[in-house]
């Protein structure tokens, strides 16, 4: 389509909006619909001359980087905007795949000047190619029930002796397949005092010789969280690892039992997360324009206030000032039924850590596959 | 192994709602040769299957001296049987199909090899010991089914039309082998053919069946000299048969008319004054005489030392005969029969 | 012989039992409310079903699945049986060399040729709807049925289709009329494989799919393994409708050719 | 005219004497197909894997065989998949056997046995993990009856993966089977029995030995689900450990650190030795009978 | 559709080393009665399906009038065959077998229906028009294999063993219906049968065939009564070959000696003074006798109207015979043979 509007143009080749309504495709490789499609519904709802239509599609992360090469090779993108986590981020920048967002047009992005300060490091975790739309401090924490663990540990060296004296009883689930896996991963050098927390492979000699201590004394790595969900809410484990939102939102869907307890260890430092959207290239510049105006509009406390869902990244929201009062009131609800009064404490009182960049997490899982889970068959 | 008697008893067959055999009632004793005869889709393949044991019986029983022999397995009968369609095994040459057997009784594999060398030779089929069935002509692999069947030396030998697809030498050299094995190892055969000639020449007792059903059994001399009824008659050779009525019986002797002909024949079975009848005579049994009855000759087949011929008589009555002599088509002939060799049975029997 | 059977019964037996219990855990588990440490779950809902058709928009889903298996079968079939007969009937020379290259696509995981393929898909515009999704299944599909279908061909008498031959039969009616009657049953069980393969090939299928053509093993997968929570329940829900779907499948199939038409029941008809 | 005709007529002949003729071009499509959509795009895969970012062009081969974590997943990945392909269509046989005959209910049990077949990896993984978990009803039933104190492992191990692969893989093979049994002629049986051949040595001797092509098309094919088998060896496996399969690896080298020609070296790897097992299957079965087996004629 | 002729030119195949048919020469003339005869294997059946295109030939070409007919693709020659082992579509009904090839010729449905019936009337399987050939018996499968080729009524009909499974009568009256339809239709029929006497009575002209070699061409008279050589002879039922050496020959009338007996034959090719021969007799030109050379009875075997004899003259040589009297064994009788029965052939050739 012919712009209608130089002088709108933009100083780097983007309308300020697309020439006429454009559909949208949008995939999601991070669970972030959950959180967002509220507030992508919402904009098209109310500016239907922008985005006329939306489709979603879901996908895991790995596969994402070889379907959009697919369609750059080809010369056809029909993916218009992605939203991912770090790993999805990562995999495209080092291939190239995304079209670089920022700085550029950071100037129509304001809410991105209200990031919390753990958004904004995530943010420049993320180089200028993604924008973070949604963001939690995660873990790692631990969960248990009080009935069968009364007196839950209280530091990396009580819960090995806790695994110790009761075999089998701590679970985490493979790091590769699990968000809570992987942040109590890399939350361990921090409580362990390691010499480069951001070097899995140097600089986390006590991580290793902790986590091979422990493999002694853990049965088995499943391969899903829901696994280790399920084994501390039918008693085959006793303590699991967990986040915030693994914490609250399987509690809401009734996975857990209501009255598990987390526990934190004691110096332990948020390994944060956050979802991001990125544009592959090749995507018209109208469409870029609109992304754009919905991304704006994402970024809104209002529309913020959505993530806050039923906890599944709790607390969600990445701009700061946006209480839970401002949510919808189911959201509301649950959060008030299953959240924790003590989180509000955890968080202001932990350091916040970004987590490791993607090849320095591959390297981690790799390591952990060959010398933690591989080494189970020898036993 | 060997038994002294065979006994079925009542064995009959049905598939769904067809009849393939009733009620068979025959005392084989060891050492018979048995020809069953009959024609096409009478029974004689179901008969053979059932008495090996491959079709379960609907009715009947089998005796094997006194035990029950139908409630066994074709396996434990230990009879042999050369099938109608052959069944060779298609993934085994000749020889092993042929050794097939002897292995299965864990025979010495030298005395293995010595018996199917010799049941192939039997067949001539020494060239083709190491073809696969597929690679044979149809001859050819009927004679692998022989040799495969009577290799084994069982206690009975059962075979489906052996000879069908052999040329006339080799068909007559393989009914002296088959016999002479017969006799040689003592074995008892029952033996299925359509071949009346065969039948006859090879068969101790011949057993007639029609529809399932059996019309007679006996020595070869009684069925070819005295058939039970016109269906016999019929299949025993009987070429011309021709609705008559009987005009006067005097003992055996009777005087028949119809289509235009007078006949004096021999009656058999119950044939009284004006009943309707069938009268029947054989080919080779109507004469050229000059004291017959006329007739126009309409076709000569030539078939070696004889002819066959088809003629008409002024009535219209088509009649087959067989003679030395050479008439062309559209001769007038007279001819004339034995009043032994017409023989006249009651038109209704089953 | 009679030891032999009942061993083999019991073996069957013990087989649908576990069989049971592993599909049924699943199914109870999927109209369950939550479930712990006991022998069944606490209450009884419908929630799981209607959530997972909500939140994958399972309708379209499901008719492409369907539309999907059906061509890809239909197609696979076409063109593999003509082939397998030719490898089956015929020695030429190459033959070998083509069976292998027949086998590859069977071989090779999808990852050594899906990106490739779907680039090319993309760029000649297939890909990104259902002739896309299409045409990669048909990739390992194809070489499937060859190699299912050649012991079959090999199976049948050659005379059978001389003698349609010389009824005037050229290659076309030979083929409709005399070899796929009698190649029903191994049709059947190549097609149905095909189906399972089909409707279960991830890869190949998110790979070349567009938003419009995601099949339903694409939506289960995310649900399973994509990022975020799901219940559990969820999950089972969803692979309980995508088992029921395959299941229609499979006894449609079953009915449309109805394997006792076969023509070994003829000779089948009296256990020895 | 007549001598061109000669020459083009001779020329066919020839072809046809060794095989060459019309009939051929059945194959056409199935070709045209599979040189169009697999062979370029697999050869491009063949050639990435000798294009490592680094290290010459077999780096990505070197890098897979000297390490004994990786290499250790083909012998992994084939101590599942044997045993498995083995036992799929081990187990097959004599049931598809019993199932010749005709017999009330057949239709029904056939139906049961291929439903497994629909399940499909995730349903089947689900399953597993739900009934053969330390609280699922298997154990909950040993436990009742008091066969074993503790619930026995069953999941997110070696048997987890082996398991799924059994419930994926048998009906498949016996599908197969019974369709390949089904085109013997049973007369042959029968002709062996009358020849004194008991049941165990007529399948031995004659229903085995034409059984035998399709037997290894069948071992063949599952043999092949069962080595590439993925989603259940992380699902009900142990991803890291016993059931590191190979295309975890490769999947591994893909997908999470962005090395194709890693990942397409293992890949090919992985079709080598699949192929190294069919050829010496498929070599087997050359030297077999393979033609009609008068059933459908 | 139809032809003037059909000539065969060397035509030849070969399975890997075997010489199954070798360098066949024949003029076949529209409307003839052709029978291939021959010892099982010889390469009948291998030249039915050489000319009906199912097997390509090695060598050789085959003409129709001035095509050349063996680059074509079988279903294009529009000729019938009856297969020697029927091979009958298994998953089609009896009617629908002999209605396929009409159904191929997209006939209307209506005359497809009649030709059927009439077809299946003719062959007498009207009660099994709706089985499938797995169950029928062997002989019934035979007669829809001549259904389905006959119905066609094509311009060459290819027959290998059509009445094989048929029991005599029935064989009779099919042999009547083949050549009743050959003549009515004006069909060319090719007829392989091991049948000699279904040969002589059928055709035309009569091939003979030994290992794959042709022996002699000729009209059933020709062949009957002047077999080219000993083979032919041996074939044609002169069942006593007995070797001998020429002492004396005077036009074609020789005197030849040998086991014991001195005989006046007929020299059929090169025979000259000193030669070692053959000299064949059939069993029905053997007579007993009374100034014949001696021999006694062994065997007597019952064949209906006739029996057959073996005996052994005093040297030991074994003879056949065929007569009316009725000897017994151990008889002792005397034969004689006229000379123009008593055909001597050169010893050596193939
Ligand atoms: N496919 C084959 N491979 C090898 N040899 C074969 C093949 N087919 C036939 N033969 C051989 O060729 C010869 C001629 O076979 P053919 O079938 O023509 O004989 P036939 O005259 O029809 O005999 P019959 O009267 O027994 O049917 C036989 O010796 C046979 O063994
Ligand atoms: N499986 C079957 N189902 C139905 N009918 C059958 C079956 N088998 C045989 N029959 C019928 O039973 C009858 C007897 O068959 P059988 O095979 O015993 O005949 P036969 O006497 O051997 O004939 P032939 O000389 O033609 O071989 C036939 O009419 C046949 O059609
Ligand atoms: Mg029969
Ligand atoms: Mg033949």
């Amino acid at each position: 389509p012919t712009k209608s509007n130089p002088a709108a143009t933009a100083n780097s080749g983007v309308p300020l909006g697309p020439a006429s309504a454009v559909t949208l495709n949008i995939l999601d490789v991070a669970g972030n619909l959950q959180l967002t499609q509220g507030m992508i519904d919402d904009f098209v709802a109310a500016h239907a001359d922008t985005i006329s239509k939306v489709t979603y599609s879901k996908a895991t992360a790995p596969e994402l980087a070889p379907k959009v090469k697919a369609q750059q090779n080809a010369g056809r993108v029909d993916i218009d905007l992605v939203l991912t986590g770090v790993d999805g981020l990562a995999a495209g920048v080092e291939q190239g795949l995304w079209q670089q967002l920022l700085p550029a047009y950071a100037s129509r992005l304001p809410g991105m000047n209200s990031y919390l300060p753990g958004a904004a490091a995530m943010q420049k975790l993320a180089g200028d190619f993604g924008v973070t739309v949604t963001y939690y401090p995660s873990g790692p924490l631990i969960e248990y029930l009080p009935a069968k663990v009364p007196n839950p540990p209280k530091s990396a060296d009580e819960l090995l002796a806790y695994a110790k004296a009761n075999p089998g009883a701590v679970q985490y689930a493979r790091p590769a397949n699990s968000g809570p896996g992987r942040t109590f991963l890399m939350g361990l050098p921090y409580l362990l005092g390691d010499k480069d927390p951001k070097d899995p492979i140097n600089g986390w000699e006590k991580t290793w010789a902790y986590l091979t201590e422990l493999n002694k004394y853990v049965e088995l790595y499943p391969s899903s969280t829901s696994e280790t969900m399920k084994s501390l809410a039918n008693g085959s484990a006793k303590i699991i690892a967990t986040t915030t939102g693994w914490d609250i939102n399987p509690r809401v869907l009734g996975q857990v039992p209501k009255e598990a307890k987390i526990g934190s260890l004691n110096g332990f430092h948020w390994v944060t997360d956050a979802h991001y959207a990125v544009v592959p290239k090749g995507v018209s510049v109208d469409k870029q324009a609109a992304i754009l105006l919905l991304l704006q509009h994402m970024l809104t406390p209002q529309q913020q206030a959505k993530a806050y869902d039923k906890g599944y990244f709790y607390p969600g929201p990445a701009v700061k000032d946006v209480p839970l009062s401002m949510a919808p009131a189911d959201s509301q609800k649950a959060i008030t039924d299953y959240g924790r009064p003590e989180y509000e404490q955890l968080i202001a009182g932990n350091p916040l850590e970004v987590p490791l960049d993607a090849k320095a997490l591959v390297a981690a899982f790799d390591k952990w596959d060959r010398e933690i889970g591989g080494a189970k068959v020898k036993k | 192994m060997t038994f002294k008697q065979l006994r079925l008893e009542g064995v009959t067959r049905r598939f769904g709602g067809h009849d393939a055999l009733v009620d068979l009632d025959l005392t084989i004793e060891r050492g018979e040769f048995i020809a069953l005869l009959g024609p096409s889709g009478c029974g004689k393949s179901t008969a053979l299957n059932c008495l090996a044991g491959l079709l379960p019986l609907t009715a009947g029983r089998i005796w094997q001296d006194d035990t029950r022999l139908d409630t066994l397995l074709p396996e434990k009968r230990g009879f042999g049987m050369v099938f109608q369609n052959y069944a060779l095994f298609p993934h085994l040459t000749v020889a092993k199909n042929v050794a097939f057997g002897l292995q299965m009784r864990r025979l010495p594999s030298a005395e293995i090899r010595r018996r199917t060398d010799e049941a192939i030779a039997l067949v001539h089929l020494e060239e083709q010991a190491r073809k696969l069935p597929g690679q044979l002509s149809g001859g050819q692999q009927q004679r692998v089914a022989i040799a495969r069947a009577v290799v084994l030396e069982p206690s009975l030998v059962l075979m489906d039309e052996p000879l069908s697809n052999l040329d006339a030498k080799l068909r007559l050299e393989m009914r002296t082998e088959i016999r002479r094995l017969h006799q040689a190892l003592g074995l008892t055969t029952v033996y299925v053919t359509h071949d009346q000639e065969e039948a006859l020449s090879m068969a101790d007792r011949l057993v007639v069946l029609r529809n399932g059903r059996v019309q007679q059994v006996g020595t070869p001399e009684q069925l070819h000299t005295q058939p039970a009824n016109r269906h016999v008659a019929d299949f025993m050779g009987f070429r011309n048969l021709l609705p008559m009525t009987v005009t006067a019986r005097t003992g055996d002797e009777v005087r028949v008319e119809g289509g235009g002909l007078a006949l004096t024949g021999t009656a058999v079975g119950a044939v009284r004054d004006g009943d309707a009848v069938v009268a029947g005579v054989r080919p080779e049994s109507l004469r050229l005489a000059e004291d017959g009855f006329p007739a126009t000759v309409e076709v000569v087949e030539y078939q070696g030392r004889e002819v066959a011929v088809e003629v008409v008589t002024d009535a219209g009555q088509r009649l087959h005969l067989r003679t030395a002599d050479r008439p062309a088509p559209g001769d007038q002939v007279r001819l004339g029969v034995d009043p032994a060799a017409l023989l006249v049975f009651p038109q209704g029997d089953a | 012989m009679k030891t032999g059977a009942l061993v083999v019964w019991g073996v069957v037996a013990f087989f649908f039992v576990n069989l049971l219990g592993v599909v049924g855990s699943v199914v109870v588990s999927s109209f369950g409310t939550t479930w712990f440490d006991t022998w069944l779950p606490q209450g009884a809902t419908g929630q799981w079903y209607g959530e997972a058709w909500r939140d994958f928009g399972l309708l379209p889903v499901l008719v492409t699945t369907l539309e999907v298996s059906a061509l890809v079968v239909g197609i696979s079939v076409l063109i593999g049986v003509p082939a397998s007969y030719v490898l089956a009937r015929r020695a030429f020379p190459g033959r070998r060399a083509l069976y292998l290259l027949f086998l590859l696509p069977i071989l090779m995981p999808p990852i050594t040729y899906g990106i490739p393929l779907a680039t090319v898909l993309y760029k000649y515009g297939f890909a990104g709807h259902l002739t896309g999704v299409v045409l990669a299944n048909l990739v390992p599909s194809v070489p499937f049925v060859i190699l299912t279908m050649t012991p079959f061909i090999e199976q049948i008498d050659p005379a059978i289709e001389r003698a349609a031959r010389m009824c005037g039969a050229g290659t076309r009616q030979v083929f409709v009329r005399i070899l796929a009657p009698l190649l029903v049953p191994g049709m059947l069980a190549a097609s149905i494989l095909v189906l399972v393969r089909t409707v279960g090939m991830f890869e190949l299928t998110f790979l070349t799919a567009g938003p419009d053509s995601q099949t339903l093993v694409v939506a289960l997968y995310n649900s399973m393994s994509a990022a975020g929570i799901r219940a559990q329940q969820s999950v089972d829900a969803m692979a309980v409708i995508y088992t029921g779907t395959m299941l229609v499948l499979l006894v449609v199939a079953l009915r449309l050719v109805n394997p006792t038409q076969l023509v070994a029941r003829v000779k089948e008809e009296d256990p020895a | 005219m007549a001598a061109v005709t000669h020459g083009r007529v001779a020329l066919r002949h020839r072809l046809a004497e060794r095989g060459i003729d019309r009939q051929l071009l059945l194959l056409g499509p199935a070709l045209l197909f599979v040189a169009t959509l697999f062979v370029y795009p697999f050869f491009y895969g063949i050639g990435l894997s000798f294009q490592p970012e680094q290290g010459g062009p077999f780096a990505a081969y070197r890098s897979f065989f000297s390490d004994a974590y990786e290499r250790g997943t083909l012998t992994t990945t084939l101590g599942l998949s044997l045993p498995v392909a083995l036992l799929n269509v081990g187990a097959s046989v004599p049931i598809a056997y019993r199932m010749r005959g005709r017999f009330r209910g057949k239709r029904l049990l056939t139906t049961l046995l291929v439903v497994p077949i629909t399940l499909g990896t995730v349903l089947t993984a689900q399953g597993l993990l739900n009934f053969l978990g330390p609280t699922g009803w298997f154990n909950r039933t040993l436990m009742a009856a008091g066969l074993v104190d503790e619930p026995l492992r069953l999941t997110h191990n070696y048997w987890g993966v082996f398991f799924s692969l059994v419930i994926t893989g048998f009906p498949f093979a016996f599908l197969l089977v019974l369709s390949y049994l089904s085109g013997i002629d049973p007369t042959l049986e029968k002709a062996a029995a009358t020849l004194g051949a008991g049941w165990a040595q007529r399948f031995r001797r004659i229903t085995l030995p034409l059984l035998a092509p399709g037997l290894a098309t069948t071992f063949c094919l599952t043999f092949v689900l069962a080595f590439s088998v993925f989603p259940s060896a992380v699902l009900v496996g142990d991803p890291a450990g016993e059931t590191r399969v190979i295309s975890i690896a490769a999947w591994h080298a893909g997908y999470e650190q962005y090395d194709y020609p890693k990942a397409s070296a293992i890949a090919v790897v992985m079709g080598l030795v699949e192929l190294a097992v069919i050829a010496a299957v498929l070599g087997w079965r050359s030297l077999l009978y393979t033609g009609s087996t008068g059933g459908k004629g």
